[in-house]
């Protein structure tokens, strides 16, 4: 954070570049809101952003307990910026609880907002604290504000008709919004309007939580508390109309364009799971473009329908996470020699097994690629950030759609639930990835016949007939199929063509994609540090750290895990060292291992949450040091 | 209320049996009851009067399931026990197909048996063809859900312990509008049912006894044969009195249990078959009738089918805010200009 | 009969409810239904008498499947809708066990309805408790398949298309042995229905109204309030006329076609409870009853649970043959020696 | 065939080192059952053999169609022999269907049998022959000889009384047996036997077999056609007790063995499917062994109820094939975190999908490697003929006992369904696998709790405590848990060393296994084969040749998949070259590959068979020659 000050009306104004804030609190205290209402102000302001939303498990805990405490962190600044932040410059804690979850992330000498009201013998038993932390002296090495900001909510609100001494307590958030909207200098007409419009129908809500706003605005101007003051200026963006978004957001908004551009309508089929099923949640939004969504009575029949709905020419699409991708398996197989267009998004979290379900993991991948009986190959597509997620979307449909083939979209948890500014596309901006079904007969002997399984020379894709086709009729199976005519076929060598051809389809999409981009940008680095999905924004921010200390360090970021573009193996070959940093136990590495039979060094985390750009610096510069930073597979286990 | 059959494009010219034949070669033993339903249901094809290329067959896996390859229609032959899933979305999707699923015993019964009972309370518009052979088939030979209790297979040696499902109990159970059942080489009265299934909007099961002849021969034998048929079979006809038996000597009453039971044709009370009653209670208590076992249509009830209510709200949220337009979602919310 | 479940050791002191706590903080949302359940189920397993270490609690995933953390006995907390298959293979390969299920409406009969229908069919000396809240819990509120048609939830915010599945309904179409219904605020009445349940042998299904009051309060009001609920409930009582109302003025009696109807307590034909009637028809009828939610064991029949005719398998295999002798297997069929 | 000629009895006697027969026919001709008939007669004369039965798709096509043709090989020798046999000696053809799917494979000048009457008009329409290939000179240079099989078994039947004219064709199979007995000099009165006891209930049909089957053995003596017999010494095999034995056999023999070692009564959980069917139908036999099966409604259930009772005790199994294993992927990622044992046994076929379901391969290698969502990894253990599949099932348990951990056994159709005799095993050279369940309470603290994850030292397994045992009650679930303790735990720093101990237990498993062996006899080969599972045969067999040929070859096996035995990545830099040939498009290849960063070459095929002996030389030899012959992953894709 740089910092430049200056005296403005009693209390001093820094200038700084850029702010991470975390609220912490009870689940039941609104946290998530309350981050999101920050995220719009400071969107609306103009600063480039990053957010990260910790939930709880998917079980509410008891008021009171560590287990309980939902968390919200937001990174913004005056340029443009990767991640939500390392470690908070200020943290706001609705209770013990969430002092003591929290308080181990933020740096000493730094600014804790507490809500002095909630530090009772009972809240602090709860939190497991034996004395008051507040008062033993274990704090003194932050900036403490104690605000009692029950009281002065509950005083706020005052004498608003119709809201009880319960709801007006619940309005402490919009105090902790106020104070901090204040401190930070956000822009605040947005929350007014927004909590009018959200409390519509309950006026006199909407007005007890715009006292509270207002009331914690203005205790900062007031309190003693708080001497100093921050500004981050507007970044500098690309121009153009932006909207902050979640990934879960933009992956379902990709889907609609995606229909939009291909011409074919949406249908979903899907199983709630946490963190996906928010993507069921917003296409049953959007009926009107044709979207159908259909709540399935599991994963299978999820998947089921929407490969029902694609032999019928709908976009058929699936969403689940990790567990669910387990019970789709045999179905994506069943697509995969179907041949049909399909999209499976997996969300991927903390695995094995119900692992943790709120938190981020990307160890989904190589089930993605082999997780099925059989050689049974499909492109993987993995979105880098939040607004990402509309484009991979696109790219996965254009995939599907083009090559006839179940495409499995690898998003994660962090990114769902992550969110960022995003430059809105212009249409122009769109690919053209319009489809044509099958018309006419094809069959190679004139005899007038359809084959199903006569196959493009150029894309291998077979041709996409659908229901309601005259002359066209055909019967497609999971049995082995002869090549060309579809018939189901026995024959050794026939089968072992028809796994070549599969695989040969998927493969030759390696040059119809975007070969690996490196940035580099002295050309000198000897080390690439390679990412892909969520990673992108801690390996870059990692990788301009490394930079500004006057290091070199080159970073490539893979957006299709299979096939890999067609220069990876030359580009990675340019560098003494690569170093792929995985939020799993080292799978890209072994993709790229056997593949180009380089001598990757994994460093691999599985702790449920994003990498920090500190920590990954710190790798990278190891790697420069030419000491080895993870572990290698190729070292013998020895136990 | 809309019917979607409706929708589905009928035939201009009358269509042929023949024209429903796919020439692919049939692969069943000799002498298996699938023959025979195969060409039930290709002679009943073009009384439906739906263009072939909007017809399309879908199963799962077995003998059975083999069947979409023999019908010149669209098909697809998936995996095992997902077949009603996967027609769910063709149907959902498009209102112009005429859907139909082939499923066995096992398929439907043993790994599919949530897909089916789903599909049954959702009342997707689909004629699902339950070919019940009380056996395993494909896989040569073990004990499936409908298997009496006792049966020796080659994974029960000694005998199966458990109560087989009665599809039209569980059927009934699970919310079902129309449930039928038939016998494989009773042309006449299969098609009778399969008229009155395919007239029916919604998800409508029928049963079909198959003769298995290699690995569970002779299973319907007591209904099929001349000397037996007679008194073992029941057959449903709305608005007839249930008597049944050589000479319709015997008939169905309710007992004092509230349960049914076999009588005197000549006995008060005997009942009057009407599958049409929205209480599912009489046509369950059918289903569990002892001494004889009753063929027909036992349920054949109206109720808004899924496909027709989904349409539905897609008319409904483009009537009321317009075709969505792509660039006005992606500007929706708070937005800001950077210059 | 051999009871299976006399196999299981008794405990030899009283224990109390205090035992039956694992002292695991609770973490289910203030005022959740859920609460009352555990409460009631630690209450009533010291009369259960067995052991609390030969007690298992299986369950799948869900806010309801937390319970067994809650309980001081043997437990897991599997997969979603798979609680019924493990613990099928832990009840038929442990006689000395006491198997409990704990699911939820989405566990066990979205995903896990398969499993649920065939443990019900087999009858595996299971019991299952079915917390209905008619809703999605844990993935915070989409509509479940027992969820009213219209409902209007985050998945389908213009209302849910599907026809709820009537779990006891089901159940019987199902071939269960024993179905009974309850509410988590009733103490009492759920206290008598385990106690019923636990008595049975065979699978035992108990669907209990639970109250998620963050995502869908206030479901079962109309059962709980005092002003509501003896209009609303009709208590089922083995060997009592079915009647109910504030003043006992209402009765259950069959309509002419065969269902069940509400009448006045003084009309004629008001029918007795007779949960063990063999044919389920009339149990069923009453699943269906329109205008009252009858409350109480709707079936309890006697029928082998699967377990013991697995367990009397092995012995009489064991008695004809003599114990297994892993030499004399190898040495089986045809052998030659090499010397 | 190295070949001894003698003249005995009018006919010319030749001694011959070996012998590979083919029966082929209708399925409902009997086939199976007559290369079963010729196996026992061949095992008791005490020749080494090999079977390799060759099934038809799963259902039974109209008679008489190519798709209905059912064939079973037989190879048998004087030596020690490895492989079912590369090509026929003699081919017996019982209709023109089975002529003409099996021709191809009949070298030129070997002997062809043809049941003449069986070309008639219409089954050589079937068949798709529009000219007689008796007739038209096209099998000029194979020995044919044309037997009225169906006429002369009806002739030699006869007049047994009860037997109509359709079932004394039936026994055409018979004579056929007993004209390749008389052929081949085969033991005969066990046939006798065994007819007998076969039609105990009808002894009529045991009478008309028998008489088919002497007349058979007598038409050979009289016969001008055959002018040559063949005699196969038996072979030198070690001392002992032998049986002839399938896969599945041998399987299921090897659970029940297992269980008798560990004390744990087998629980079987399963569903049928081809071709793991016929260990349920074996399991479900032996209730006196205390052998649970329980057949479920589907794999999800079957696996779920082995490790429900796994949770109680049992040696939990369950059988199925890939498609199944798919399904079954969701709660194997719960036994991972659950820490349960549980044996998953994958009797692979052809896939992707449904496939070809009677055929083999070996491609769900990497499914069961990365299957499953998130990290979770699990043993590996794979068969190498059809009698280790005893030992490689009590392999499976004692890692599965001893680790507590769901392993997956690997075989696959090929051994599944072939057969080979086994020297049976002596109870004294069964391992010490006995397990003992946990007892006592064991917390750290003293507290007198049960922690069940706290691990044991030297293996990193858990204690088992089974319901039932005071004291110990305890909850466990898919929820991450904490170290130690088992309860659930959230924690990030938690989950990374969970994630760790968990894979750190298998990968310690590579000290508890055998180290890889090469068979080098020279010590000089500069190629290595590598193989696993079903190739073990069909590769021993090519280096054999390789060897005899005057060139050098290593040899060396993979039993155990995951995790390598330790020393695999020294043994293979001992080689220049390593090659690795397998039923699937290059899977142990990848994971060597990115292991070791070894650049094996792959020799991939997928032609639901067993390799050839003489391919595999060829390969061989062509590594040998530096030519490469197969593809390496390492190469550009380029299309
Ligand atoms: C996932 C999966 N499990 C198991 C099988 C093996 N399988 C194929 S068909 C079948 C059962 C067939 O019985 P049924 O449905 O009654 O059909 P039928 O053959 O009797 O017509 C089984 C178990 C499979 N193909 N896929
Ligand atoms: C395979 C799988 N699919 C989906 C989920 C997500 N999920 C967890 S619980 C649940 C439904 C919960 O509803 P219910 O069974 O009624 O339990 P409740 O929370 O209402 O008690 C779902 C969909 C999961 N954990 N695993
Ligand atoms: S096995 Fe049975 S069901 Fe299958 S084709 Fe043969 S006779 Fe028909
Ligand atoms: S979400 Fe509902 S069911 Fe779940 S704990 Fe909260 S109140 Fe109970
Ligand atoms: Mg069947
Ligand atoms: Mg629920």
């Amino acid at each position: 954070m740089t910092e430049v000050s200056a005296q403005v009306s009693g209390k001093e104004v820094r200038q700084v570049d850029r702010v991470v804030i975390r609220f912490a609190g009870d689940s039941g205290d609104g946290m998530q809101l309350t981050g999101e209402r920050f995220t719009s102000e400071t969107a609306s302001f103009g600063n480039d952003l990053s957010t990260l939303p910790d939930f709880p498990a998917e079980i509410r805990a008891p008021a009171g307990s560590p287990a309980g405490v939902s968390g919200f962190q937001l990174h913004f600044s005056d340029h443009d910026i990767l991640t939500p932040g390392d470690a908070p410059n200020v943290l706001v804690a609705m209770n013990p609880a969430a002092l003591r979850s929290n308080i181990k992330d933020l740096p000493r000498g730094n600014d804790l907002v507490v809500n002095g009201d909630a530090f009772t013998p009972g809240n602090l038993k709860k939190a497991g604290y034996a004395v008051n932390p507040l008062d033993d002296g274990s704090l003194d090495e932050y900036r403490v504000h104690r605000v009692p900001l029950t009281s002065l909510t509950i005083e706020a609100v005052g004498a608003v008709d119709g809201v009880n001494k319960k709801e007006a307590e619940r309005a402490k958030n919009m105090f902790a919004l106020g104070l901090m909207s204040w401190l930070y200098h956000r822009p605040i007409d947005g929350t007014e309007a927004w909590l009018k419009g959200k409390f519509a129908k309950r006026p006199e809500i909407a007005d007890a939580n715009i006292r509270a706003f207002k009331a914690g605005h203005a205790y900062g101007e007031t309190t003693e508390s708080f001497s100093v003051t921050y500004e981050v200026a507007p970044a500098k963006m690309s121009p153009g109309t932006y909207r902050n978004i979640s990934g879960n957001m933009a992956l379902s908004y990709g889907l609609i364009a995606a229909s939009q551009l291909t011409g074919l309508p949406v249908y979903l089929g899907s199983y709630p799971i946490t963190p996906a099923s928010d993507i069921l949640h917003e296409l049953s939004k959007h009926k009107r473009f044709g979207v159908r969504t259909f709540q399935a009575e599991d994963e299978i029949a999820g998947i089921g329908a929407a490969l029902g709905a694609a032999f019928g020419g709908s976009l058929g699409v699936t969403t689940t996470s990790g567990p669910g991708v387990c019970l789709k398996s045999e179905a994506v197989g069943l697509a995969v020699t179907l041949e049909l267009p399909l999209l499976i998004c997996d969300i991927q979290r903390g695995g094995p097994s119900t692992g943790l379900p709120t938190k981020t993991e990307q160890a989904d991948l190589l089930q993605a690629m082999f997780g099925r009986n059989g050689e049974a190959p499909l492109p993987i597509v993995a979105p880098r950030s939040p607004s990402d997620c509309f484009n991979a979307a696109i790219e996965a449909a254009r995939l599907a759609t083009k090559y006839r083939t179940p495409v499995i979209l690898l998003s994660d948890g962090y990114l769902a639930n992550g969110s960022e500014p995003w430059l809105l596309p212009t249409a122009d901006e769109f690919p053209d990835i319009a489809v044509e079904f099958a018309t006419e007969a094809n069959a190679p002997d004139g005899s007038g016949d359809f084959w199903p399984y006569l196959r493009d020379p150029q894309t291998g894709a077979r041709p996409w007939a659908v229901p309601g086709t005259p002359g066209l009729e055909h019967r497609i199976g999971g049995l082995e199929k002869a090549d060309g005519s579809g018939g189901i076929s026995y024959s050794p060598e026939n089968h072992e063509t028809m796994t070549r051809l599969r695989a040969a389809k998927i493969d030759g999409i390696a040059c119809d994609i975007p070969p690996l981009e490196v940035d580099d940008p002295d050309g000198e680095a000897t080390v690439l540090v390679l990412g892909w999905g969520s990673t992108y924004g801690p390996v870059a921010a990692a990788a301009r750290r490394v930079r500004s200390g006057g290091q070199q360090v080159a970073h490539a970021h893979l957006r299709h895990l299979n096939p890999f573009p067609a220069n990876t193996g030359e580009v990675l070959k340019r560098y003494e060292k690569v170093l792929i940093p995985e939020m799993n136990l080292g799978q890209l590495s072994m993709l790229i291992r056997a593949r180009f039979l380089v001598d990757a060094i994994s460093y691999d985390r599985v702790r449920g949450l994003p990498f920090k750009a500190a920590e990954l610096e710190g790798v990278i510069l190891d790697a420069i040091d030419s000491r080895r930073a993870g572990t290698s597979a190729a070292e013998e286990v020895t136990v | 209320m809309n019917r979607l059959l409706d929708l589905v494009p009928k035939a201009e010219a009358k269509q042929t049996r023949k024209e429903f034949n796919s020439g692919v070669d049939v692969r069943w033993c000799p002498g298996c009851g699938d023959y025979a339903i195969l060409a039930t249901v290709q002679g009943f094809l073009p009384e439906v009067g739906v263009k072939r290329e909007n017809i399309v067959f879908i199963s799962g896996i077995g003998c059975s399931s083999r069947f979409p390859y023999y019908v010149e229609t669209y098909g697809m032959h998936s995996i095992h026990g997902r077949a009603p899933a996967i027609a769910t979305g063709l149907a959902t999707s498009r209102p112009d197909l005429s859907v139909w699923v082939v499923t066995g015993d096992g398929d439907a019964l043993s790994i599919g048996g949530n897909h089916l009972i789903h599909a049954l309370r959702r009342n997707v518009n689909l004629t699902i063809l339950l070919f019940n052979n009380q056996i395993y088939g494909l896989t040569k030979g073990q004990y499936s859900p409908t298997s009496e209790q006792g049966k020796i297979t080659k994974s029960t040696p000694m005998g199966s312990l458990d109560r087989p499902f009665n599809p039209v109990s569980l059927a009934l159970g699970a919310e079902a509008t129309f449930v039928a059942r038939s016998i494989d080489s009773d042309r006449a009265h299969l098609t009778s049912v399969l008229r009155a299934a395919n007239e029916h909007a919604g998800t409508a099961l029928v049963e079909i006894y198959q003769n298995c002849n290699i690995f569970n021969d002779g299973a319907f034998d007591l209904l099929k044969e001349k000397g037996t048929r007679d008194d073992a079979g029941l057959r449903l006809e709305a608005g007839q009195p249930m008597v049944f038996g050589a000479d319709s000597t015997r008939g169905v009453r309710r007992r004092a249990d509230g349960g049914l039971e076999v009588c005197n044709a000549s006995d008060p009370g005997v009942l009057i078959h009407d599958p049409t009653i929205d209480d599912p209670s009489t046509a369950f208590a059918l289903s569990r009738l002892n001494g004889v076992t009753p063929i027909g249509v036992f349920r054949d009830v109206d109720r808004p089918s899924y496909d027709e209510l989904m349409n539905e709200q897609l008319a409904t949220a483009t009537a009321k805010q317009g075709e969505g337009d792509i660039m006005a979602l992606l500007h929706s919310g708070d937005t800001w200009d950077v210059e």
